[in-house]
């Protein structure tokens, strides 16, 4: 039993993380109706800022302030993104309007793929630690509860937190502050948000920003959890089935998703796994949001889509 | 400019109907194909054929699938080269498992083989559309290289998780030489073409293009959107199947699961937008481009180095390669959204009406 | 006139279609002839064209019946609607841009194309018959609606008058019973609309098609149809011949009231 | 499927149904007609075609059609509105073709005048038109229509499908095999063969009677001349009732048995054009002329390249085209360029204007600039001209391969004689001309003469190499005071095709030389002051520029010079003239509203200028008043330079 809830926890733990790649989905589909497959690179992109920032930083400062380092990196990391948030809209999405969808993935792809050749070309292309004082030590908790209790690692404890705040952040974004308002009305109607003065481009900026932020933290998180290398870009791969569990335009439906499918993974991958040679956890969450996919075509939060005639 | 279309008339709807109208494109089509027949071999070389021809026909096989997918029915999918894989482990399972099997059987088996499954993860694309469909396709593409790496069965128990195919031969005809390699190759993809444009330009073509275009139309007017979609699938799959089975008994030889992974979907897909969505021709196009790509860069890119005196490490290679493809890529979306074959028939049309302009 | 009227083919039953919470058509009946012109009509967002989605099986009523051919129809798709002889054209033109005009018609007859994959594939003998008669019938259809010229132009290139002929024409060339056409003339202008009411009267007689058309604007309707059915806010609020029609106060007070 | 034997009685080919059974025998299953209908062009072979005007001609005669009585067809070129005339002719009928496009109150006259018992009418249109003045007609029994379309609530008994004719006729047929035979038999060289109605310009129309020997004789000359085969490819778009379209699509196409393409519509003539590719083609010069302007105006938008490109090899075909297709001495390098440029602009010119595979095009019926007829040639389209009238089954002369000049018609034709008379008329002679006008007896002898002429009313000239020159209306010509010939509209016509030149009225009857007035065309006249940088204010300034009169008296001395080329009209060069301070302008009545010039009221109106002009002066001050579009009046006036022009001593005279 204690070991079930273990392996629940787990799961939302990571499914944590999930979200946060996710959320940066939605961000952007919402606002921009592209579906950003560079999100993943993104993260990559950020993550590896972030730890060479940090490290030259630590250097510059001599070695003695790591925190002050990372702070500064973490600013740095930022501006990057959001140099990269407004060439991509200068150069890409301003030139792509009112093209399909397809088109604008295929897009995004080839961004993903700039992304990656420049930060590796810049930042180097070896295994950088992050090192933003993250406990590792595990807690174990419940004791009472269960015998031998859970054993909780802090650092997905803190990870998840931070994810949950952001989360909260984000969604006071969207809602309370105009600009957010402002997001959301462009992603509704683009002529009609630009008819009612709402600069397109300027929210498009914005909004990618806002979506490499979310990258750059997750970036952080994991980074410090398995070191920043190129496999990060495929955590995108592992977030897709959040945002189609979830819906595609919902900020809660990533949230929710991304639980479901940490702890679905966690779960088929303890007790399914070992029947059919493990690794199954990619797929399974692939194959849970399809399944889903079935019964509720728009995802779990997603708008309904009606077809007239 | 070389057309010369009067009293080019037809009597009969046969006349009417049949794939090139106008003679002078008859007979450049003709040309071209006798060329690669016959030209193409008296001047490739043995490079030629390992690194660009023979990957380039595979290829264009399988980009004309997902064209016949993406651009004829309009469903988008991402999980491509799971069904290349599929091709290729089935048609390994048909070869080894009944002795005897002739090749080409063992092929067209492989690619039935992917038709079924592609039938079966199609079955998604009757509730979702677009971008949904496009991520349930990559439920496919895991599945699938999961199973082949995990699942011993397909891959035979081969200790290495890479199985190899060997000595092919049609007919007792040996298939070894890259250049009897290549003739086998281009006698499919010719044969496949054909069959493509014949399927395009007949009732399931049109209801395939009815339901891309307009589906609760097409649905008003009789076609079954499961029949269309799923047959569309099939069709695809097949394609793309048989070539998934070409690249690894003829092309590569002995593969293992990450020969057809995600980057290879992607990379299908890639040739499909870029070569034109709905256009045969430009699955060629687009083929050709991906392929000789990152050979021309990995020729240039050096010597340009070179010319400002850099060094430039392979490492730093690939990634200079990953920057330009990747705004190569965004460059042809933007400057020609329908791709290289719009290029093409734009020309096409200007050479009908020279010398005005329009 | 030599067509002359039959009997009921279409008996629509206390027919009621809820989206959600709005009700978008409440308890209508109303029959239709074999071989007549039968109007539906009323102002804007009379639920006319939900009429329409529920006789070709887009939308499925909650309540009521429908009998087609005497028969009570189950829940059917829109494709089993066609497949029983019932076509129609779209407010909204819903062409295939990507195909030319022939192609287009050409889809109309998908439901008469038996030839299977294979054969279509290898593009063998009776394959190519097949095409070859169907493409008789659409030139026909051509000829009949004067589109000779534009027959291989893109749809996506034409003017809208012409994309609603073409439109036409696709139904046509499923040889429905039964015709239905929303709006057929909205956004024409008259000379436009005298052409297509001359379309619609033709196919009518020399098929002896039975048409029912959704019109907003009763002028054009009352010269063309034998009976006229009158909705308003989802409800009917009159059916007979158009001079009835005209006559019943309820109508001229919807109308007014709608602006009319 | 006639065979040897049915018609092995048939001796000589000397009517129009006899032709068509001979090809139907010889070569059955050559095309004969082509329409482009229901997407293709559907084909009916020569034994079709014998197969169904035997049924239509079987039709007739069921119904009561009767040797001599006449079958009116009216509609667009139909293959069966051609086959009815070969059936009506089969009987011994007249058919008689109207012009589609009248109203019904027009084809009233003809109608009646020619007592049409039958009609073939093209489709529900038509059949209106006629049940509209159907009770003023009271011979006419039968109206047979083509295209059922709209025509299933007509209930009267008088009118018949075209099939269902047919099938009468099959029937009528099957129960007395021999009947149509003899009635072919009896059909006799002498036979009126169609009735073609003149657009009488003055009084009513008169019904031309051409008989089978004239046709097939017209037909047979123009074959020789262009050595047509059987192969030949023709549009058949022109009004089936101009004789033309009758020479052309009936006549020849069934002497020679070539192919005849009905276009679809009117709107796709074009399209139709571009797929048949006509190998023989006729047109007359406005079509032409708008075929040019488009070409240009549609190079406007070409790129810098293309339009150097174009404008080079232009010049190069104008300086060598026309001698090539003449098979004239041209140099090495031209030829070189000329095959270059037939590569990469003549060729797919020709392509896209659908003339690529045309061996003769023919123009007549009035005047073709030289600019115009020089550009086809140049770009190797072997266009010509040709001659003739109704009453002469538009065979008179034409312009042999190798011969071809802008300003003449041609040579007289196979079998055909001309003299000019005294007065400069043209008078022909042959086998083509026709058999009478239809009651009218009394026109029949005006237009022919003791010796059996046909007075044409054209006045013209044979010029050096025996070609004849028309140069006006036999009534408009005059005489100069030294008797010399005085044609102002030949010259003035010469004059207004140079392009600064929009209108010119010439005077000299009874005078002793030749004067003019111009108007310059500001649009043209403009640009080229501009290029030059000269600035004017308004027509009248630009008229009176030393710069301009210059250029209009280099025009007139071109043509001066070719004036003088031929004895007839050298004397008719134009010695003196002014260019006119103000347009000259319907408003003020100096041009009719189709803007023919009213010659009489000008000089008249401008005689003080005129006396100038002969009087010898120099210049002449002149006011008039004009009527402004909103209405309002003012005065023009202006001090006119006279200027002389050079003129040339005779090519026969001197030396």
């Amino acid at each position: 039993m204690g070991f079930f809830v273990e392996t629940l926890i787990g799961g939302l733990m990571a499914g944590m993380l999930y979200s946060l790649v996710a959320l940066g989905f939605v961000l952007i589909f919402k606002a921009s109706g592209v579906f950003n497959f560079a999100q993943g690179a993104m993260v990559l992109f950020a993550a590896l800022a972030m730890a060479r920032f940090s490290e030259w930083a630590n250097i510059a400062l001599g070695g003695d302030n790591l925190f002050l380092a990372n702070v500064i990196a973490f600013f740095a990391a930022g501006v990057v993104m959001f140099i990269a948030a407004w060439a991509i809209e200068r150069l890409v999405l301003r030139n792509l309007v009112n093209q399909e969808g397809a088109t604008l993935l295929m897009a995004t792809l080839g961004i993903a793929y700039v992304l990656e050749g420049i930060g590796q070309t810049i930042f180097g292309s070896e295994v950088y630690p992050i090192n933003v004082g993250m406990p590792k030590d595990p807690v174990i908790m419940f004791e009472s509860l269960f015998e031998g209790g859970i054993m909780i690692n802090k650092e997905d404890f803190i990870a998840a937190l931070i994810a949950a705040i952001l989360v909260a952040v984000l969604t006071i974004f969207f809602q309370k502050t105009p600009v957010g308002r402002a997001l959301r009305a462009v992603a509704d109607d683009h002529q009609a948000a630009q008819s009612i003065g709402i600069p397109l481009n300027r929210t498009w900026v914005i909004v990618w920003f806002v979506a490499g932020l979310v990258a750059l933290v997750a970036g952080i998180i994991w980074g410090s959890k398995l070191g920043v290398q190129f496999s990060l870009a495929t955590v995108a791969m592992r977030a897709l089935p959040v945002v189609i569990l979830g819906g595609l335009t919902s900020v809660p439906g990533a949230i929710v998703g991304g639980l479901i499918i940490g702890v679905g993974e966690k779960l088929s991958e303890v007790y399914l796994g070992p029947y059919v040679g493990g690794g199954i956890e990619i797929w399974f969450a692939y194959m849970l949001a399809l399944v889903f996919l079935l019964f509720r075509p728009q995802g779990l939060f997603g708008e309904k889509i009606i077809d007239r005639v | 400019m070389i057309y010369r279309e009067n009293g080019q008339f037809k009597t009969t709807y046969a006349a009417d109907q049949q794939i090139f109208t106008i003679a002078q494109d008859k007979v450049f089509v003709l040309g071209v194909i006798a060329f690669a027949f016959i030209g193409i071999p008296l001047l490739a070389d043995e490079y030629m054929f390992r690194a660009i021809l023979i990957p380039f026909l595979i290829l264009s096989l399988a980009a004309l699938g997902v064209n016949l997918l993406v651009g004829y029915c309009g469903q988008i999918t991402l999980g491509a080269g799971a069904f290349m894989a599929i091709g290729a482990y089935a048609a390994y399972n048909f070869m080894i498992r009944i002795d005897g099997m002739p090749l080409i059987f063992g092929l067209l088996l492989g690619g039935l083989a992917s038709a079924g499954m592609g039938i079966l993860f199609g079955i998604p694309s009757l509730r979702v559309r677009g971008l949904y469909l496009a991520v349930a396709t990559l439920a496919a593409q895991f599945f699938c290289d999961w199973a082949f790496l995990r699942l011993g069965w397909f891959t035979n128990y081969s200790s290495s998780g890479s199985v190899s195919i060997s000595n092919l031969s049609v007919f007792g005809w040996g298939i070894d030489s890259p250049l009897e390699k290549y003739l086998f190759c281009l006698c499919f993809i010719v044969v496949f073409a054909f069959v493509a444009k014949n399927l395009t330009r007949a009732s399931i073509g049109r209801q395939w293009m009815a339901i891309r275009d307009m589906d609760v139309a097409a649905e008003v007017i009789g076609i079954r959107p499961m029949w269309a979609k799923l047959s569309a699938f099939a069709v695809s799959s097949f394609f793309v199947g048989v070539a998934g089975a070409l690249w690894g008994f003829v092309h590569l030889g002995s593969w293992e699961p990450a020969a057809f992974s995600v980057d290879r979907s992607f990379q299908l897909l890639f040739m499909v937008i870029i070569g034109g969505m709905g256009s045969i021709l430009g699955s060629f196009f687009g083929a050709a481009f991906i392929v000789v790509l990152p050979i021309f860069l990995n020729q240039v890119l050096p010597a340009l180095g070179h010319l400002f005196g850099i060094e430039i490490s392979t490492a730093g290679i690939s990634h200079a390669e990953l920057i330009i493809f990747g705004s190569l890529i965004v460059f042809f979306l933007i400057v020609e959204p329908h791709g290289l074959a719009r290029l093409w028939s734009i020309a096409k049309e200007k050479l009908r009406l020279w010398p005005f302009p329009h | 006139m030599s067509r002359k009227i039959g009997d009921v083919i279409l008996d629509l039953q206390n027919i009621s279609l809820r989206f959600g919470g709005v009700n978008a058509l409440t308890d209508i009946s109303f029959d239709v002839r074999e071989h007549e012109v039968r109007a539906i009509i009323g102002p804007n967002g009379a639920g006319k064209s939900s009429m329409l989605n529920v006789i070709n099986g887009v939308y499925h009523p909650q309540d009521g019946k429908i009998m087609y051919r005497g028969k009570e129809r189950k829940k059917m798709e829109p494709h089993m609607a066609a497949s029983t002889g019932i076509a129609r054209t779209f407010q909204n033109i819903a062409l295939f841009k990507g195909m030319s005009v022939l192609d287009n018609i050409m889809t109309g007859r998908n439901l008469k194309i038996k030839s299977n994959l294979l054969l279509q594939a290898l593009w063998l003998g009776p394959a190519q018959k097949e095409e070859i008669e169907h493409r008789k019938k659409v030139e026909e259809i051509i000829d009949f609606l004067e589109i000779q010229h534009i027959r291989k132009t893109p749809v996506g290139r034409l003017p809208y008058g012409l994309q609603k002929r073409v439109d036409l024409g696709r139904a046509l060339a499923m040889e429905p019973q039964i015709l239905l056409l929303d709006e057929p003339m909205a956004g024409m202008n008259v000379e436009e609309k005298q052409d297509m009411c001359r379309f619609i009267l033709d196919v009518n007689d020399q098929f002896g098609t039975t048409i029912v058309l959704i019109e907003h604007d009763m002028g054009v309707v009352m010269d063309i149809s034998d009976r006229v059915v009158v909705l308003d806010y989802g409800k009917k609020i009159g059916d007979g011949v158009p001079d009835e029609v005209r006559a019943s106060p309820e109508v001229i007070k919807a109308y007014l009231g709608a602006g009319h | 499927m006639p065979t040897q034997a049915n018609y092995a009685a048939l001796d000589g080919l000397h009517t129009f149904p006899r032709l068509i059974l001979h090809h139907a025998i010889t070569r059955p299953d050559a095309p004969a007609i082509r329409e482009k209908s229901l997407g293709i062009w559907q084909t009916w072979t020569w034994s079709d075609v014998a197969d169904r005007v035997r049924a239509l001609a079987c039709g007739l005669s069921a119904l009561g059609f009767k040797r001599g009585d006449n079958l009116a067809i009216i509609g667009d070129n139909r293959p069966h509105l051609y086959m009815m005339m070969a059936a009506a002719q089969s009987v011994g009928g007249v058919p008689v073709p109207l012009y589609q496009d009248a109203v019904a109150g027009e084809m009233l006259f003809v109608l009646q005048d020619a007592e049409v018992r039958f009609a073939l009418v093209e489709d529900q249109e038509q059949v209106d038109k006629l049940l509209e003045i159907k009770d003023q007609l009271p011979a006419l029994e039968h109206i047979v229509y083509d295209d059922p379309r709209g025509m299933r609530h007509y209930t009267q008994t008088f009118l018949h499908d075209v099939h269902e004719l047919m099938e009468m006729g099959r029937i009528h047929d099957r129960n007395h095999p021999d009947f149509l035979n003899g009635e072919i038999e009896q059909g006799h060289f002498d036979d009126v063969s169609v009735m073609l109605y003149t657009s009488g310009t003055t009084g009513k129309p008169k019904g031309v009677c051409q008989t089978h020997a004239s046709f097939i004789a017209a037909a047979r000359g123009g074959i020789e001349v262009d050595r047509l085969t059987a192969d030949e490819d023709i549009l058949s778009y022109l009004p089936m009732a101009w004789v033309g379209d009758h020479l052309f699509s009936f006549a020849q196409a069934t002497v020679a048995g070539f192919t005849i393409n009905c276009p679809e519509s009117g709107e796709t003539v074009m399209t139709d054009l571009r797929e048949i590719g006509p190998t023989y083609y006729f047109a007359p010069p406005r079509v032409f002329e708008g075929l040019l302007t488009s070409v240009m105006i549609r190079m406007e938008d070409a790129g810098k390249i293309k339009q150097k490109l174009f404008h080079h090899f232009m010049a190069v075909a104008k300086r060598c085209g026309a001698d090539i297709l003449d098979g004239k001495p041209v140099s090495g390098a031209d030829r070189l360029q000329y095959w270059l440029g037939n590569l990469l602009i003549y060729g797919p010119l020709r392509n896209v204007l659908g003339m690529n595979r045309i061996r003769v095009a023919y123009t007549a019926g009035a005047a073709i600039g030289p600019e115009l007829f020089s550009f086809y040639r140049s770009i190797g389209i072997n266009l010509k001209q040709l001659y003739g009238q109704t009453e002469t089954c538009a065979y008179v002369c034409l312009q042999p391969d190798g011969h071809v000049k802008s300003d003449t018609v041609g040579a007289p034709a196979p079998g055909v004689e001309i003299k000019i008379a005294d007065n400069g008329e043209v008078l022909v002679k042959g086998p083509m001309l026709l058999k009478g006008y239809y009651k009218r007896p009394d026109a029949t002898a005006e237009s022919i003469n003791a010796d059996g002429y046909f007075l044409t009313g054209d006045a013209g000239f044979l010029d050096a190499d025996g070609q004849l020159k028309i140069i006006d209306r036999a009534k408009d010509v005059g005489k100069l005071s030294n008797g010399g010939m005085f044609a102002p509209n030949y010259i003035e016509n010469k004059l207004k095709f140079f392009q600064f030149i929009k209108e010119a009225v010439c005077f000299g009857s009874n005078r002793d030389m030749v004067c003019a007035f111009i108007n310059i065309d500001v649009g043209a006249v403009g640009n080229w002051a501009e290029r030059r940088g000269i600035a004017y204010a308004g027509y009248t300034d630009l008229a009176t520029k030393p710069q301009v009169l210059e250029l209009i008296r280099e025009c007139l001395e071109e043509v001066n010079e070719a004036l003088a080329g031929d004895v007839m009209v050298a004397d008719s060069q134009v010695h003196r003239f002014l260019v006119l301070h103000k347009e000259l302008d319907p408003d003020d009545d100096e041009l009719t509203r189709t803007r023919k010039v009213r010659r009489n009221f000008v000089s008249d109106k401008y005689k003080v200028l005129i006396d100038a002009l002969y009087e010898g002066k120099a210049s002449q001050f002149i006011e008039t008043e004009v009527k402004f579009e909103d209405g309002r009046r003012g005065k023009v006036s202006a001090d006119l330079k006279i200027v002389d022009a050079r003129t040339f001593p005779v090519a026969g005279k001197t030396a």
